[in-house]
């Protein structure tokens, strides 16, 4: 299959048109909008439901090293990613060391919704990644939360204050480890593994023959959230950053595509591994920085991860990244 | 009906940062407080509406606490301190209740 | 298929009798409720599927001139029925010019809950719709309002005031074409045009495997609302008024008959049509009308719409159009 | 099957896991939640599905005398338990009167979700019980609490002071049988009873398909609750009341268990009725009590129904229960 | 603008009790209100939080009255009756309105 | 605590009116408000509740706007004629807040 085969098939795929139906509504201003309770609850039912899968897909396969390469692989990307976005970004863009370690910390992190979409379109493009590709992502979460800290340095601690002390980097991590999305997503993998096929017989057309038509629905929502964000947003958001949230996913899909190389994950991992370092965190992320980088402005990073990322990935990369990944490790036609 | 003056602090605050807030106020000793839903808002940082969110950043609640006027400086002070920080705004006004031991 | 038959087959169907239990439920007092955001989600749900099965028969169907013929039937009908409408208000009631006009807007738009009730039993009772229907639908919505807006005249005018001038009816019509539901409807309509039935492969589990049973839950929301309006409204509603919600749907599907002959439409689509003219409109139509005509009183067409009009329809109204666009189209038994 | 296979397969199923992963969540002081709206609309779902499955059912089968016998035999156990629980309650612990008749109320009553649970756990254990079980589920949601009242006698009727007196027990009793879930839970054990075989085919996708899956969601969430309850409010709840929560349970098992066996009844119907006897309402008796016994402190019972006796029956009550009823009447190996 | 002085009533109350309340409410004339709902909370009686909730008990709304100054008393008594034996608490201050005979 | 005093500006008006309410605050260079929800209520045109609905005609919003004293005259007067066709009540009263010059 060729690039232009598989962008296709993505482009006109329910889900991708269904999140271009949000954007378009919000743009013209109608005032479709899906309920934030209906929202949570779509994302919590997409997390539970790619968790619960990929660990019956574990339950499945034989455990061996690689997914201890693949899960070492992630913490590694999204502990050193933040150090090359957060440099681009007070090489390349005006915006103060705060909000640049911010903005690092989205993009190191992954973003689960972005997942999700990949793995849908995976199958789809007939390259399905391993039911651990889960575990990887959970791990990626957290760790770009840590050196974004560690970057942002003396400035916010001084910001802190007396008061910050107390606010140790562990007490962060521990917060994001927390976050209702992991523990969702780490739990309904266990549960799919320990239950494996037999359990995932009883609960199948919940979890896997709607799954893709409530990610319609979802996408929908992401549209819409997107869209609106940008009309809000769009003018705290320089040219200059705006690049950066179109080839920062890029260098995290090559640099992810090397990791991936070197532990040895076959095309459809590869192309998880690739969309998860190319993609940047609005779920978690944005909530654990408020508390932890206060002084950062969460409409710039928001507004870049959701707004310019999360379309250009779902629409432009994952096609991209997929194809990359069949050619490097010599799939298909 | 005998009722006594005590002190309506309504802060309107950034979700995040809403368990540190009742942090504060449990470290300060007050005794109750009620978290309200917001819709939607504008400010200094822009306009924000809960419609399809997924994260908490970038939503506000209000919450609001009945005090004795003997510790409002006190716990305003812990508060502000908060909110010098977090996104969010203070208000305090007067009120009347009937049970006045209970605040 | 005689008309006894045809009325028991709908009356009998689990999501009429779900309706049922929903004005049951409300009339015994019962606590029973559907949060708001549910009832929201479900409607979109229902809209996004029924637009999107059109969009995908459309797409397996050959495209042609009686889909332009049956559009302007219905724009035709949506802008000339409310001059009927408010003209019977005048003459049979007593409410005053501005409230005939809210009312005739509401008879002249379409009820896309009517209507997706109404193609569910149009594939229950073996005469489905063609998929350019859901355009139809659309296209239906706006055209009432506008007439409306005119009939409602100086009146109206007058209490506009100085700042009444700036609401041109354009920015109504605006308005209105850009109402959540009707942009989700004709978004999901292109899409499932685009995707085909490729696309609905994908996602028929979610759009129509679960259809019916997620109806039966709106529909007992439906009831639920209907009948609670009726409670808490019905002493708005006088004798004349009530008769006009009853006969006003059998004008509008005798128009609607007459029309949809005219252009050429074979059962099932005459059925829908015929359902789309006697139906009311009690989501896009009222909230366009809180600011077209803020002076008409929302209790009196609401509570007519929703508590009477709907239900005759969903009850007795369905079958007995669909058993005369059967019978005049010369189809089944 | 013996004891420990059972209790194996209720353990590893998705919906106990999703349970106890809700406890976890919560006792790791995650931020996993389900919106309320979300939890609401679970609920309503599985009463909705499992009334209509029991409709169907009787449609199915034959109706006979069993049928009066079970349901009368639920009305005197829930009658009845109150009785012994409130003497257990005053004899070992030293809670107030008003109090104990109050958790004496909650464990006459029956906890729908048990029952949920229950029905879902027998398909799962080849012991399904029969349709007309919802019957006797929604008959015995109401006795314990007139029950409950007079028990509270003198102290109650005293503190409604003046008002009180308009309070009159039939009240209360018109309250519960108004309660939503009941409400819903009848109408649509009706429907399916009315619809029957014919009406299911056409929503068995979203009645009986997803079913398990959506339990596994409501489930998460009851853990949720349960977790954060117990949480927040364990320092009410004296040893002598947790052991109650523990040891009741196999009381009323017991006793439904002696009065399903004079009735007649088989396995799979047995154990349904001893999860009901054993179970404890969370949902109507609760907000009942806050009207008709508001001296009473709605921490201690709530927390002990939903915190305590909900997860113990969930988890080991229910395969004991039906090991028990299989083994008394002969069936399965 | 003519603006004139009524007196708001906020009546933090558990759910189920809400219909009572209003009962109350119609009994003693007053002409509106309107239910907020809250999120959470905290309070003699411990803490609630709505999120995840299937029953009503247990869980608090607010109800926002704006009556005149001289039915104040008589409101507040009958009020206070059903809160004695409910859980709530009560507020009154001072509020202008523009359309004063509405209220 | 340094206060100053600013006016507490409700309104409480239907939802399909709030972006009209919207337009005209940010045109008097109102700098920030914040919406919540309501439930359900009652006034003069009936009562009304959120519970199942998917119209937003018929349901109440509750704006509320903290102001500067200076501007309250200009604010209440724009808002009260879009008042006076839609469905809706105004109330004003005190508030202190810290920062006196984000109002
Ligand atoms: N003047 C105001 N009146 C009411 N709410 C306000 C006002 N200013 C700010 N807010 C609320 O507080 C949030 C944060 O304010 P800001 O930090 O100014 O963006 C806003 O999004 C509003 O929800
Ligand atoms: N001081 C307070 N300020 C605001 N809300 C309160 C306060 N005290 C109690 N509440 C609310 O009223 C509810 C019942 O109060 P209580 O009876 O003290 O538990 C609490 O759960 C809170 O939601
Ligand atoms: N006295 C009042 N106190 C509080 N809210 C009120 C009052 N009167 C009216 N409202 C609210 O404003 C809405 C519209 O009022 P009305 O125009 O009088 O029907 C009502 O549905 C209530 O939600
Ligand atoms: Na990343
Ligand atoms: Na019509
Ligand atoms: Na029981």
């Amino acid at each position: 299959m060729d690039i232009f085969t598989l962008a296709e098939a993505n482009l006109i795929s329910p889900p991708i048109l269904f999140f271009v139906l949000g954007l378009i509504a919000a743009f013209v201003r109608s005032d479709l909008s899906i309920p934030e309770a209906i929202a949570k609850a779509l994302s919590l039912y997409l997390v539970m439901a790619i968790g619960f899968k990929g660990g019956v897909e574990m339950a499945a396969g034989d455990l061996n090293w690689s997914v201890g390469g693949a899960i070492l692989a992630g913490i590694v990307l999204s502990a050193l990613l933040p150090i090359l976005g957060f440099g681009l970004l007070m090489l390349t863009t005006k915006v103060g060391r705060i909000d640049a370690a911010a903005i690092a910390a989205h993009y190191g992190s992954i973003s689960i919704v972005t997942f999700i979409a990949a793995s849908d379109a995976a199958r789809f493009l007939d390259t399905p990644g391993e039911g651990f590709m889960v575990a990887v992502a959970a791990a990626m979460e957290a760790p770009a939360i840590v050196t974004a800290l560690i970057l942002a340095g003396s400035a916010a601690r001084a910001s802190n204050g007396a008061e910050g002390h107390g606010e140790s980097r562990l007490s962060v991590f521990k917060e994001i480890a927390a976050n209702g999305s992991i523990v969702l997503l780490i739990g309904a993998f266990f549960i799919g593994w320990i239950t494996g096929p037999r359990g995932m017989e009883a609960v199948s057309p919940f979890f896997t023959d709607i799954f893709r038509g409530v990610l319609c629905l979802f996408l929908l929502d992401m549209g819409l959230v997107a869209g609106r964000g940008l009309l809000r947003n769009w003018r705290v958001l320089k040219p200059g950053v705006i690049g950066f949230g179109l080839y920062m996913p890029l260098i995290g899909a090559l640099a992810g595509m090397g990791t991936g190389l070197l532990v040895g994950l076959e095309a459809g991992s590869l192309g998880l591994l690739m969309t998860l370092a190319a993609s940047a965190s609005y779920i978690a992320v944005p909530a654990a920085l408020r508390l932890a980088l206060p002084e950062a402005r969460p409409a710039i990073s928001l507004t870049l991860a959701l707004g310019i990322t999360f379309p250009f990935n779902l629409v432009a990369g994952i096609p991209l990244y997929f194809w990359l990944a069949r050619l490097v490790t010599g799939t298909g036609g | 009906m005998q009722t006594s003056l005590k002190k309506r602090l309504e802060i309107i605050i950034e979700m995040p940062a809403v368990p540190r807030l009742e942090a504060v106020l449990e470290k300060a000793g007050v005794k109750g407080w009620t978290v309200l839903p917001a819709k939607s808002g504008r400010g200094a940082n822009g306009s924000w509406s809960r419609e399809g969110q997924i994260t908490s950043a970038g939503r506000m609640v209000m919450v609001l606490v009945i005090i004795d006027p003997a510790v409002l400086d006190t716990v305003l002070e812990r508060v502000y301190a908060l909110l010098e920080r977090q996104i969010g705004i203070v208000m305090v006004s007067d009120v009347q209740v009937v049970r006045a031991d209970r605040f």
